[in-house]
């Protein structure tokens, strides 16, 4: 039943993978960007995380792909009419192609560790996901956690300013 | 007293001090020069003192030494700024503060009005001060701060006038040449350091230090080197062949300075070394021989360029030039108390006919700038019958060259004849002692008869001075005339002190004096000195007499040719033009020393400036720089700036370096 | 967690689609997109390993890389509107100043 | 007070901060912050130079962890002794002059000038305590990037060119020292060390190839700062650009570096290979010497001259210091404070003639004495001085050099640079009599105003330190000199011994005394450990 659902999922992550790379229109790109972000959150779920999922549906297919699609809008477009050169088409599909190559090799020819870690599933039902990650966040990764909100910061700040015409 | 003998220098400090800092504030003349010469006579006091307490005595005991702080002490080496007194410092302390206060008082009257009066007297405090360390330095190396000292104090005094560039450049080779002659000092006093130390392990440059280990020094070998390069250093400073063309240069600074430092005190201070250090150089027959050859031909040499000059103060930087030789001479052949006394009384009467010349020359300069006249005051050509005008300048000047000529009864005549009889009679050099005596005596013909060319010219004879200014001709003032006639009557009576042993009249006070310092030098002499089968005391009246005739020789031609048959010089030039003109310019030595050394100098450091540095090395590191920007400029095509161009690159490459590490 | 490679087999193939467009498309947002992409790859690998090996470090690291993408959305489409701004386009094609 | 030598350092960098806060049009505040700055890091110098004891240890010392990061462990390791002192004193003293002179002389972005100034007073006062040769490197580095800015923005019309000649040729040096370094920290770890300190490296028994090829990076490295011939020719550009303020400190301090490395790093690690170069670096040492006086002789721009003087005068240094003995290498450190003092008062006055006629070409010049009298006195003092007249610090230095390389093995090297010595006073007397002597023909000359009370407060230290060091060095030599015999007995322990045999024969003539190379250590072999991996294997250490 699991593996049904997984295979259903990636089919839908995948062919709306593939629809982000070869839509003319950018709006139909972020369209299906935004369903492939849904099935990586499902992903999550899946792997017991179901913060990360929330956190994943919240910030990627809401925030970041707002932004995104605003500023499609924003900018207003017009499709592209003159079709992309095809030898380039064929070369980076070669190149995706060895990548994936690639990686799938390390993947079925490498070995995983052994799990090692104390978490197990039945222990992140017990305390919960969120408690989980807070607590780590708080207190492992506080001092970087910190950092991170300098770097947004810097970000907003030099986002406002490289936006705007004068300043 | 002793222990107070760092105030001989001290005074002369403070008056340089207190000139050169404030003397600009002061303005006042007589002030500034009351200090100048307070302070120098306050050091002649002092030494008047030193010397009483020495002769009270026991001449063993007549070494003391001061050490006032410790200087450089570093390793082995150490050096203090200490003192040493002992006769012969006595005598050079007396001299140098002695005449030096005659000069300073003079030159209150001689510098009146020129601008910068205060920084002359600040100057000649300052030259002071280094001569004495110089004279009193315990070791070689306080004695070097005076070496050097005396050189920039020449330099200063010498570029006084600093707007002639005569003067600039007269300044400049005075420098330089003593420089090359310090490099000669410095390379001989590490040799000695350096082998005593490392073979004996006395490591010292101490005077006294050396004397005492001086027993383990070898006859020749590295003695030779060190000692050669110690009379480089004389040679320098002292103005002997080959680096004498900078003293007749040096005239250009005030009469006073010539007659203080370029006769009476800095340019002995070769003399004075060599007989500071008599014990080491005894001890190499060959640079004695050096000493004794270089000292003979330069005053030769120098004598015969003085015949030839018009300018009054050339003449007697010559006649300096060649007295010094004969100091040098008296060295060579192991004479060295002959040598110092000969520095003294030439010290008495040269300083004594440069102050008359100075005065001369005020006169003259005064009288053509009321007549508004631009002629050289220093050209004997201008001059003549002056003797009516300034009967004292006349006098004194007329004692001084008598003197100076070796004439029997004046100073000059006792120490210039124990030259020639130690030139003679000395047991080192064998038969080239009838050369040297030769040669001294005729470059003593040729002395008296360049200064009383130069007597008959200034002062008998007609007047050439432009008739319109004749009447402002007059006797300089009695500031001026004060130290004429004591330094005149000096060089009258100085010689008496060191009588030869053979007239007998009276001991030989001076040898008696100097006999502790040197008789370790005549002890190590012994060693390989051939004895005599001159010394008869026939033969010894003989050649004085011998010399007083040639000294009558050359009065006597000088007189024939400058006041009885004034064409004669003119017949003489015209018979002989080449030689006069060689005569005149010099021999050329200062064109051969330009073509020899300053302009290749000069063109090798073009050279390797726009040649080796601009061409060669930063051609060499431009042209990396350019191989790289040249490559760069291939490359740089690679970076399009577009940027899918660096994302296929980029993709490209993690594909690749993947793929390796994947399949490898 | 037995399909831990089926995850990680998902994650290369969008990871390499993610690539393609990257490389192929000329339209900068898009390239932005295909970049995101690639960033939610990784980060499922991330999760599947964290999840397989017991310990929340990797997800607490895809919290940083969404910050930090979050940060680069801002940025980046700021500086897209900058840049048409000034050149009517956002073709990558005409991105061409960063030359020497 | 332990904390003193950091104080000292880190004050100038208080110092930028303050300037950050002062708005970039309030030049004077600017300028008199920073040189209340310099002036509080030289009085708080002043107790480290009374509170040193005169031993050989090394004093002030802070040793606190720093970076860990793996196989790399540098620590906060700093100290003085009587080496680094003098050098400490002389970058403090220098550098309020430095600012002073600059009140005029910069009239635009003199906020960062000022920022420039102070953090190039932390790099070189880091590089002379550092005991840890990475914190070092470091702040070697440092001082690199404000002189590289100084040069280049303030500088004259050549100025990029000379900027990019400085920073590339010192670079090349400081990446070689890099490599040297790591490889040589590798070779610790093997023996066992465990951080880069440096007083702990100098027990270190390397093999003879190894050290030759340790020492002559790090000597190009060194030689490339002092600079030696031939490497010599970024410097008369550097100068030449270089704002005035700029060219003092680079050759009061920043050539010190290049001979303080010498001293402090290149010889003492590698004593052997020191001994093999010697006679090479001598021999170059002494035709920079002689070449840089023939050169400077024939320049026609005063600050050019006085640019190669400082090639000729660091000639002696190098050549002291490659005496390996008390005498020479004491002269060695005496001559870099005093050319620190007397180049630094000569680039000073430079800068004084150029702020007034903006130009530096010596035709342009001649008679200068009679407008300026002031000017000429220190002129003059400053020209002996460098010169190296008795009486001055310049003979002190000079002449310890000379007998103390006369003592050692390089004999005729001494008398050929002793000949430097004449030529010292050719060029810088012919200069003097150029611009200062002569009649005063240029009407431009004519209104030259003489010194003023600034320009006065700014020599009046540098006149004053140039007599006592040359009067009574006694003070100088006594702190440093107990280091000094330590660092003569580290670098040469064969010849010691051979000093000994000596003494107890004295008939032997001990010319020949003198150190001979070992021949190789028995049971090692050099061929194997040079060709060894550079890097050594860092997975071990993990």
């Amino acid at each position: 039943m699991e593996t049904l659902f997984f295979l259903i999922i990636s089919l839908v992550a995948i062919v709306s993978a593939i629809l982000v790379v070869t839509c003319r229109n950018p709006i139909n790109s972020a369209l299906s960007l935004i369903l492939t972000f849904f099935c990586l959150a499902t992903y999550y779920v899946m792997l017991d995380a179901p913060f990360m999922a929330a956190v994943q549906v919240m910030v990627y297919a809401g925030a970041i792909m707002v932004l995104i699609v605003f500023t499609i809008m924003l900018l207003n477009i017009r499709v592209n009419a003159s079709k992309s050169q095809s030898h380039k088409i064929v070369l980076g599909t070669i190149i995706g192609f060895f990548t994936l190559i690639n990686t799938a090799v390390i993947v079925f020819k490498g070995r995983v560790a052994i799990p090692s870690g104390p978490l197990t599933g039945e222990i992140i039902k017990q305390q919960g996901h969120t408690e989980l990650i807070g607590r780590e966040m708080f207190t492992t990764f506080l001092l970087p956690f910190e950092i991170t909100s300098i770097l947004l910061l810097v970000a907003i700040i030099g986002a406002v300013i490289l936006a705007k015409k004068k300043i | 007293m002793l222990d107070y003998v760092w105030l001989i220098p001290f005074f002369p400090l403070v008056g340089f001090l207190i000139n050169g800092l404030l003397g600009k504030k002061i303005k006042n003349e007589a002030v500034i020069g009351a200090i100048g010469t307070l302070a120098i006579f306050s050091s002649f006091i002092v030494s008047c003192m030193v010397l009483l307490e020495m002769i009270g005595l026991s001449p063993e005991n007549r070494v003391f030494e001061k050490v006032v702080f410790p200087w450089i002490h570093s390793g082995n080496f150490k050096a203090d700024m200490a003192f040493l007194v002992d006769p012969l410092s006595c005598v050079m302390i007396m001299v140098v503060t002695g005449v030096g206060s005659l000069i300073h008082l003079y030159s209150i009257g001689y510098m009146h009005g020129e601008e910068g009066f205060y920084r002359f007297f600040a100057y000649l405090n300052l030259f002071c001060m280094s001569m004495l360390l110089l004279v009193l330095g315990g070791n070689m190396l306080v004695m070097f701060i005076g070496w050097e000292g005396v050189g920039l104090c020449s330099y200063l005094l010498i570029g006084y006038y600093f707007h002639k560039k005569s003067a600039g450049d007269a300044a400049k080779k005075a420098f330089v040449m003593n420089r090359v002659g310090d490099f000669g000092f410095l390379i001989g006093l590490f040799t000695l350091y350096w082998w005593l130390g490392s073979n004996h392990n006395i490591w010292t440059i101490n005077f006294t230090e050396i004397k005492a280990a001086s027993h383990l020094l070898p006859y020749g070998g590295v003695v030779t080197i060190a000692t050669l390069c110690f009379f480089v250093g004389a040679t320098g400073k002292s103005a002997q062949i080959p680096l004498f063309t900078w003293l007749p240069d040096a005239m250009e600074g005030p009469t006073p300075v010539s007659a203080l430092i370029h006769a009476a005190t800095m340019v002995t201070a070769g003399v004075y070394m060599i007989g500071r250090m008599s014990f080491v150089f005894i001890k190499s027959p060959e640079t004695m021989m050096v000493i004794a050859v270089v000292g003979a031909a330069t005053a030769i040499f120098a004598a015969t360029i003085g015949t030839a000059q018009n300018d009054i103060k050339r003449v007697l930087a010559y006649s300096t030039v060649s007295q010094l030789g004969f100091m040098f001479l008296a060295m060579g052949v192991g004479a060295f108390g002959a040598g110092i006394f000969h520095l003294m009384t030439h010290a008495f009467f040269k300083a004594c006919l440069f102050l008359g010349s100075g005065s001369v020359i005020h006169a003259m300069h005064h009288a053509l700038h009321k007549g508004h006249l631009h002629d050289d005051a220093q050209d004997m050509r201008n001059m003549g019958g002056l003797r009516k005008a300034m009967p004292i300048t006349f006098l004194t000047f007329l004692v001084s060259t008598i003197a100076i000529s070796g004439i029997p009864g004046f100073s000059g005549f006792f120490s210039k004849d124990e030259i020639l009889w130690q030139a003679f009679a000395n047991p080192y050099h064998g038969n080239l002692n009838y050369f040297l005596w030769a040669t001294g005596a005729i470059a003593a013909c040729f002395t008296a008869f360049y200064m009383f060319r130069l007597v008959f010219m200034t002062f008998f004879g007609e007047c050439r001075i432009n008739s319109k200014v004749k009447e402002h001709l007059h006797e300089s003032p009695l500031v001026i005339t004060i130290p004429l006639m004591v330094l005149g009557f000096l060089a009258l009576i100085g010689g008496y002190i060191g009588m030869p042993k053979l007239m007998g009249m009276l001991p030989n006070y001076f040898e008696h004096w100097l006999d502790p310092v040197f008789e370790l030098a005549t002890e190590y002499g012994a060693a390989y000195a051939h004895h005599g089968e001159h010394s008869s005391h026939a033969l010894e009246w003989g050649l004085m007499f011998g010399s007083v005739v040639i000294a009558v020789i050359g009065i006597g031609i000088a007189a024939t040719m400058y006041t009885k048959n004034s064409t004669l010089p003119k017949r003489f030039t015209d018979a002989f033009p080449s030689l006069h003109r060689a005569v005149y310019n010099k021999w050329y030595i200062d064109e051969l020393y330009d073509f020899a050394f300053v302009n290749p100098c000069k063109s090798f450091g073009q050279f390797l400036w726009k040649g080796f540095d601009v061409l060669v090395i930063d051609g060499v590191v431009n042209g990396v720089a350019g191989v790289v920007m040249g490559f760069s400029g291939i490359f740089r095509y690679m970076q399009s700036g577009l940027i899918s161009n660096y994302a296929w690159s980029m993709a490209f490459g993690v594909v690749v370096m993947l793929g390796y590490y994947v399949f490898k | 967690m037995e399909n831990l490679n089926g995850y990680l087999i998902i994650s290369a193939i969008l990871f390499s689609i993610g690539t393609i467009g990257v490389l192929t498309r000329k339209n900068a947002i898009v390239i932005f997109m295909c970049v995101e992409m690639m960033l939610n790859a990784v980060n499922l690998t991330f999760v599947a390993l964290s999840r397989h090996l017991g310990n929340l470090d990797g997800q607490v690291f895809v919290f940083f890389v969404m910050t930090v993408a979050a940060a680069e959305a801002a940025v980046g489409l700021a500086l897209m509107i900058a840049f048409y701004n000034n050149k009517e386009s956002i073709d990558v094609d005409d991105v061409n100043l960063m030359k020497w | 007070m332990s904390n003193l030598l950091s104080l000292t350092t880190f004050l100038p960098i208080l110092g930028v901060l303050l300037l950050l806060f002062i708005p970039k049009d309030s030049k004077g505040t600017l300028r008199n912050v920073a040189l209340a700055t310099t002036v509080v890091t030289f009085i708080v110098s002043l107790p480290i130079m009374f509170g040193f004891q005169s031993n050989a240890e090394f004093q002030f010392v802070e040793n606190i962890p720093w970076i860990s990061a793996g196989p790399f462990v540098m620590r906060y390791f700093v100290g003085i002794d009587g080496i680094s002192l003098w050098l400490v004193i002389l970058t403090t003293f220098i550098m309020p002059i430095a600012v002073l002179s600059t009140y005029t002389a910069v009239e635009e972005k003199v906020k960062e000038y000022m920022i420039l100034l102070l953090l190039l007073e932390t790099g070189m006062l880091g590089a002379f305590i550092s005991l840890d040769m990475f914190l070092f490197y470091i702040f070697w580095e440092v001082m690199l990037i404000p002189m590289y800015f100084m040069i280049g923005i303030w500088g004259g019309k050549n100025r990029i060119y000379a900027a990019v000649k400085f920073f590339i040729y010192t670079m090349v040096g400081s990446l070689l020292m890099l490599v040297a370094l790591i490889y040589l920290y590798f070779k610790g770890v093997e023996a066992g060390f465990t951080n880069f300190g440096l007083l702990q490296f100098f027990n270190l028994q390397l093999p003879l190839a190894t050290q030759v090829w340790l020492f002559l990076a790090f000597a190009l490295a060194f030689a490339i700062k002092v600079p030696m011939f031939p490497l010599h020719t970024w410097l008369p550009d550097a100068h030449t650009e270089a704002p005035t303020a700029g060219s003092v400190i680079l050759a009061a301090i920043l050539l010190k570096m290049g001979t303080y490395g010498y001293v402090r790093f290149a010889i003492p690690l590698f004593p052997e290979a020191a001994h093999k170069f010697a006679p090479l670096i001598a021999t170059l040492a002494v035709i920079g010497i002689i070449y840089a006086a023939l050169v400077a002789m024939v320049q026609e721009d005063v600050k050019k001259l006085v640019a190669y003087s400082s090639v000729a005068h660091l000639g002696f240094v190098m050549l002291g210091v490659f005496a390996f003995n008390v005498e020479g290498i004491t002269g060695g450190l005496l001559q870099m404070i005093n050319h620190g003092v007397s180049t630094g008062a000569l680039f000073l006055i430079v800068g004084f003639i150029y702020e007034r006629r903006h130009t530096r070409l010596i035709t342009d010049f001649g008679g200068l004495s009679k407008q300026m009298p002031i000017f000429a006195t220190i002129f003059m003092i400053v020209t002996f001085s460098s010169i190296g007249l008795p009486g001055t610090n310049g003979f002190v230095g000079e002449f310890l050099v000379l007998i103390g390389a006369f003592e050692s093995e390089l004999r005729w090297w001494t008398i050929i640079a002793s000949s430097g010595v004449i030529l010292s006073a050719v060029y810088m007397l012919w200069m003097f009599q150029r611009v200062m002597f002569g009649e005063l023909d240029n009407p431009k000359n004519q209104k030259l105003a003489d010194l003023n009370a600034r320009e006065i407060v700014i020599m009046v230290p540098l006149i004053v330190m140039i007599f006592v060091m040359g009067i009574y060095p006694k003070p100088f030599i006594d702190k440093m000199d107990p280091a000094i015999k330590k660092l003569v007995s580290q670098v040469r322990p064969l010849s010691m011994s051979a000093q000994k045999m000596s003494e107890a024969q004295p008939s032997l003539p001990s010319g020949h005394t003198g150190i001979e190379m070992p021949a190789g250590h028995p049971g090692m072999s050099p061929e194997t450990d040079s060709h060894a991996a550079p890097v050594a294997n860092p997975h071990e250490a993990k």
